[in-house]
């Protein structure tokens, strides 16, 4: 550490504290006034932390992220034990085991089946030891078949039927909603909003071309040269397209989150904005 | 005072930007760290002094307010507040405007909602909105609060053919009977627009296709940014104009300051919202511009 | 022996609940609502398995004196104030001042204790040796004789602690949102070094984006046509690529799943 | 003109309907007015049924509409059902169907305790009301004969997804077995995965470790499974090579799968006893403190070579910004569609969608991976097919053809 380490660290304090006291007085006279300062302080100043890390990987950034580590890994244990191990487990157990946590026991008469995933639970963490390391692999083997079987059946039925028989569209214009009105209305009408009798087409066109398209793009087993090689760089132009346009559409979400975060600074902790 | 601030900052970003694309003619990239500087003032700087641009209302978005403009006095309006708080940004400055506008134009405007979510956000807009810009008008004459229903398109399903059945009373319990407005309405067929607000299911799409086409009543939709996209297929016949997202309100926003004076001088969070995405977007496209500039000039030389 | 029952119990239960799928009989239901309830409660002793992990990491980077390993006691720290938190809530008005002297107390024996495990030579030892100890008595004392705070390991009160809760709203949160809002600097920087019209592709890509964040562009004319055109491409050959990935993936993914309820991929298992 | 026509119609009816809504005080002289006048005609054909393909506790009910409902007197609003467990009642109303419906399906729970708990296997009695605008007058229909709900043991509605299954399966048991009798099957390249040994020589070069992120899934998500494939690979070249590698996770589970996975590549590679088990790691199940996590990681070990294999969301873009600021060579691989785009901009190689997949089983070279890739193909080809078949079937108005796609749940 050198010089200029500590000459920063020094300012930051400094900052730091002026503002737990500005913000101590200016809610004075509220319940709790000097921990809610320091803890809008504190907010403030770990985004400020992370916002550094653009310049360069820093000390103040390793401090907010190893807080953040500790404090949301906790975080999440403190939620499971409440409300899954104690909130559903424990009162399906047994009735002292329910008693003793003062929840309500739910009586059924298949409770014992609860035993089994308390005693898979502990083989998985038998990983630690040494010598029964191998057990931790059948909880394992129970979570990764019952998801298997899940999807198989699940993906078959939404990916690949309903997708499949989505694409089933009529190529020479949709009775309901853009009826064929002649091919003058065709010919004047070249909106691109979906309106016109040509966008309609050409949507239903495109869909079509492009899912066939996209899909010769994923063939594995077959050479792409030819025909088919034509059909898979069509392919991989409108996977591209699409990408490019999604990556666009997304700015505006990600710019929304900046200005919720600079509001953040300026209005709750600054003052500079009401 | 602003102003000035607007003026810098608009100077420093433009002419930061000009300069970069000056270097980059000779081939030199652009570091990282220059362009969050550049993102971050683009955002910042609208925050802190709020730029509006002139936003000028798409066809999409005007053809709703001309509606809601040249309808005659005293045409009734509903508007369908279909949305949680998570839509709330993009949704709630749409829903104030068109409210404001109906009731300025002196139209009579009911409101309610199919989503449970949507109750608190329809009383915030009554609050904020149409109590404090119009002192003179009266609960149940100019305007009324119907409130929420469950049943989702069961609702719209009764409400087409007979109002009063799905909705009995108003929000504070009046029979809809003793309500001057509900005088001339029995369904939905007797509104002379609706709108409806939202971007779920129950949503605008329901909404069209459960009332709208069956009444043939005009509808008309504010909807997030994420489910513009997919409603854009029915209009013109089916839906008269969509706002979509931030943007769409933005429009809405600057249209309604220009033909009302009045409205000029209220909060548009619409447009406050757009400055920093203008501001933002147009500055990674011009990087995208000055990246390719400096790629090209600078293949060109290794060519040389 | 003991590599084929994991298999063999893969088998069973993926087959079981492709069966499940085709039986909507009540005790077909009730099976899957116990198996997906059983890989809950696994999943919350895995958890104890990844804390166990993360103290074994800080631990091992403090007592190998590895660069960085001074932050790990913040990691260790942080940990242990939110695992206290939660266990622990006021039984009057407030937490009261002893709470807080109680917690320093408690980091502080932490950090002695992991001193204790860093520090090598013998007189060092001693020393955090008991300044660990004093802490820990004197945490104990403050925990015994304050009543404004207790502990609650059998019912869940620490979640309505407030401590925890400020934690989440002021520390948790603002690194979340913060680290979330980055995106906005990295998809500019991100734009800026992709979007390089290279080849064909890249081009594609490029025009793309341009296109559609012209929307936001008052400077472009025919804003309408833009609008629209970012509409059409978002609407129609998005839902080209979408269904074309989705179908692909979906395909994969039941693949997958029938390899791995046939034993035949079984890279999952530590054996590639 | 018709549609005006239509109003006039409706307006003359609501009035009407109207008036009898605001007879209350005329109510009084209901004995004078002729009380058959204002009842409704009663339901009629009334059947119940078991409610198919379902666990039980559920009745299906139809009727004919009324005479008076859309016809007649026109007077019916709705029609209210009700269920009793014996012939004498007492009756609860369980629903209301509008008028011109003439159907309910009156679902129960299946939970004892709860209200609405139809029991299975037991006798029930319905009865409909047709009802008018005034709630007081209405008319019953006879009480229906009994009825049991009960579950069944086959949904046929799910047929479609059986076929699929079973063909599916078929078509991966041919390949698979040919696969295994020794023929060649022919993998087209994925760039991405030729990218990896050169990425680890380099790696090797500058003696900077390798960074293999499995992203945010479970054990059980199809991308990891896939990418702890891709990582024993990894790991067995790393190991002959003798480069560092560091694996940060977010699932405990996926951690000590890991563990499993790079252990027992050391051990493929002949050098187990270079094998260090701190090299997996656990960070935190919070997505962001993961990102903050190994963002630190790229900046301070700098990789020379950055994997990112499996589910990712919103941290995509932070994690490949940040590696291509480390100045990482950088290969990923997602089936999550919304972040192909960011990993496509920032990463040097990038495996689309289903190319994660393939990639498991082109490393492995196995034939009987190989062989379940071929039945993937010959699904997408049957995919094509389907659809310019459908296709052709939607323009001729072959309506028959897209209702076996149907899935009824």
């Amino acid at each position: 550490m050198n010089r200029s380490t500590y000459i920063v660290a020094a300012v930051v304090v400094l900052l730091f504290a002026l503002s737990w006291v500005l913000h101590t007085l200016a809610m004075s006279g509220e319940a709790d006034g000097v921990t809610r300062a320091f803890m809008v302080t504190m907010a403030a100043f770990l985004t400020l932390a992370i916002y550094s890390f653009l310049y360069k990987d820093n000390a103040f950034y390793k401090l907010a992220e190893h807080l953040y580590v500790g404090v949301s890994a906790a975080y999440w244990m403190c939620q499971g034990f409440w409300s899954t191990i104690v909130g559903n487990l424990i009162p399906r157990l047994s009735e002292g085991a329910s008693n003793f946590f003062q929840q309500p026991y739910q009586a059924s008469s298949w409770n014992v089946a609860y035993w089994i995933p308390v005693i898979l639970g502990i083989m998985l963490l038998m990983r630690l030891t040494k010598n029964y390391g191998w057990m931790s692999r059948w909880p394992l083997a129970l979570i990764v078949g019952t998801t298997a079987g899940l999807n198989f059946v699940r993906y078959l039925r939404s990916d690949f039927i309903v997708q499949v028989s989505s694409t089933f569209v009529p190529l020479l214009g949709d009775k309901e909603l853009h009826p064929w009105l002649g091919f003058g209305a065709f010919v004047s009408n070249l909106d691109l909003s979906a309106t016109g009798q040509l966008a309609a087409l050409a949507t239903n066109w495109v869909v079509f071309l492009g899912v066939i398209c996209g899909i010769v793009y994923f063939f594995f087993s077959k050479e792409h040269t030819g025909v088919f090689g034509r059909a898979s760089r069509v392919g991989i132009w409108i996977l591209m397209i699409t990408f490019g346009a999604s990556f666009g559409y997304t700015v505006m979400g990600r710019i929304s989150l900046l200005v919720g975060r600079i509001t953040f600074l300026f209005r709750d902790w600054l003052g500079l904005i009401s | 005072m602003p102003n000035l601030g607007v003026i810098i900052s608009l100077l420093i970003i433009f002419g930061g930007l000009a300069w970069l694309l000056f270097r980059s003619l000779t081939g030199r990239e652009v570091k990282r760290r220059v362009i969050f500087v550049f993102i971050f003032v683009a955002v910042a700087a609208p925050i802190l002094f709020p730029i509006t641009f002139e936003e000028h209302a798409t066809p999409v978005v005007r053809d709703l307010f001309d509606r809601i403009e040249t309808l005659p006095r005293g045409s009734r309006v509903l508007i369908s507040f279909d949305y949680d708080p998570a839509m709330a940004p993009e949704v709630q400055p749409m829903a104030n405007a068109i409210s404001f506008h109906c009731l300025t134009r002196g139209h009579k405007v009911v409101c309610m909602c199919l989503w449970a979510t949507g109750q608190t956000l329809l009383s915030n807009t009554i609050n904020d909105v149409i109590l404090p810009e119009f002192p003179n008008i009266i609960d149940g004459v100019d305007y009324v609060n119907i409130g929420y229903k469950a049943g989702n398109e069961g609702v719209l399903n009764v409400i087409v053919s007979d109002f009063k059945k799905m909705f009995p009373t108003d929000v504070n319990g009046v029979p809809l009977d003793s309500v001057p407005i509900f005088d001339e309405i029995n369904s939905c067929a007797d509104f002379d627009l609706i709108v409806a607000l939202g971007g779920g299911r129950p949503g605008p799409k329901e909404w069209v296709l459960f009332v709208g086409d069956p009444a043939d009543v005009p509808v008309g939709v504010g909807v997030a940014a994420v489910v513009a996209p997919q409603l854009y297929p029915y209009y013109p016949r089916q839906i008269i104009g969509i706002l979509g997202g931030i943007k769409g309100a933005a429009e809405y926003e600057s249209e309604l300051a220009h033909r009302h004076e009045q409205f000029a001088d209220m909060d548009k969070p619409g447009l406050n919202m757009m400055g920093p995405q203008t501001l933002a977007h147009i500055t990674i496209m011009a990087f995208i511009v000055i990246g390719n500039i400096a790629f090209f000039t600078g293949r060109r030389r290794k060519d040389r | 022996m003991r590599r084929q029952i994991p298999f063999a119990l893969v088998f069973i239960f993926g087959i079981f609940m492709v069966f499940q799928y085709f039986v909507p009989h009540e005790t077909s239901e009730w099976a899957y609502e116990f198996l997906l309830d059983w890989i809950i409660v696994i999943g919350i002793f895995a958890l104890a398995l990844g804390i166990w992990s993360l103290f074994k990491v800080s631990v091992e980077k403090i007592k190998l004196g590895k660069e960085g390993a001074k932050y790990s006691y913040l990691t260790l720290v942080g940990l242990y104030l939110m695992v206290a938190f939660g266990f622990t809530q006021q039984t009057g008005g407030s937490l009261g001042f002893g709470y807080f002297v109680w917690i320093v107390l408690c980091s502080a024996c932490i950090v002695a204790l992991m001193r204790l495990r860093a520090v090598s030579d013998s007189g060092a030892k001693r020393m955090w040796g008991m300044v660990s100890l004093v802490t820990l008595v004197a945490a104990v004392l403050v925990a015994i004789f304050d009543d404004a705070w207790a502990f609650f390991l059998y019912t869940p009160e620490g979640l309505q602690n407030s401590m925890f809760r400020t934690f989440f709203d002021y520390v948790m949160m603002p690194i979340l949102a913060t680290m979330f809002s980055l995106l906005a600097f990295y998809i500019a920087s991100a734009a800026y070094r992709a979007f390089r019209a290279r080849n064909v592709l890249a081009s594609l890509l490029l025009i793309a984006a341009l296109l559609v964040m012209s929307r936001f562009n008052p400077f472009i004319p025919g804003a309408e046509y833009v609008a629209k055109a970012s509409n059409w491409l978002m609407n129609v050959p998005n839902l080209a690529a979408q269904r074309a990935i989705v179908i692909g993936i979906g395909l994969g993914i039941v693949a997958t799943a029938l390899k791995v309820i046939l034993g035949i991929e079984r890279g999952y298992m530590g054996k590639g | 003109m018709k549609h005006k026509l239509m109003i006039g119609v409706l307006f003359v009816l609501f009035g009407m309907s109207s008036l009898w809504a605001q007879t209350e005080p005329v109510e009084a002289d209901s004995a004078v007015v002729d009380s058959t006048e204002l009842y409704p005609a009663p339901v009629s054909h009334l059947r119940a049924t078991d409610k198919p393909n379902d666990h039980g506790h559920a009745i299906v009910v139809e009727w004919e509409t009324s005479a008076d409902d859309g016809g007649g007197k026109n007077n019916v609003v709705l029609y209210q059902v009700f269920r009793s467990m014996s012939f004498d009642g007492p009756f609860d109303s369980v629903g209301t169907a509008p008028a011109g419906e003439g159907r309910f399906e009156d679902i129960g729970s299946k939970d004892r305790s709860s209200s609405s708990f139809i029991p299975d296997d037991t006798d029930l009695f319905y009865q409909i009301d047709a009802v008018t605008a005034d709630p007081a007058i209405r008319t019953p229909s006879d009480i229906l004969d009994p009825v049991q709900s009960s579950g069944q043991w086959f949904n046929t509605g799910r047929v479609p997804v059986l076929v699929a299954v079973l063909i599916f399966g078929l078509l991966t048991g041919i390949f698979v077995t040919s696969a295994k009798r020794g023929r060649e099957l022919y993998v087209r390249p994925i760039g991405g995965i030729e990218a990896v040994d050169d990425a680890i020589g380099r790696a090797t070069e500058m003696g900077r470790p390798i960074l293999y992120v499995l992203g945010l899934g479970t054990a059980a998500d199809v991308a990891t499974i896939a990418s702890f494939t891709i990582l024993s690979r990894v790991a067995k070249r790393v190991a002959e090579y003798q480069t560092e590698l560091i694996v940060p996770t977010y699932d405990p589970i996926v951690m000590s799968v890991a563990q499993e996975v790079v252990k027992s590549s050391y051990f493929d590679a002949g050098r187990p006893e270079d094998y260090k088990e701190e090299c997996v790691f656990f960070v935190t199940q919070s997505q962001f403190a993961y990102v903050a996590a190994v963002n630190g990681i790229m900046l301070r070990e700098f990789p020379a070579t950055n994997v990112y294999m499996g589910k990712f969301y919103a941290e995509s873009l932070l994690l490949a910004e940040t590696g291509s600021l480390a100045g990482s060579i950088q290969i990923s691989g997602t089936d999550e569609i919304a972040q192909i785009p960011f990993f496509i901009v920032a990463c040097d190689y990038t495996l689309i969608g289903e190319e994660l997949y393939a990639a498991s089983a082109y490393l492995g070279r196995e034939p009987k991976l190989l062989g379940s890739l071929k039945a993937q193909d010959w699904a997408k080809a049957a995919v094509v097919v389907l659809a310019i078949v459908g296709l052709v079937a939607a323009n001729f108005g072959w309506l028959e053809f897209p209702t076996l796609f149907r899935v009824i749940d």
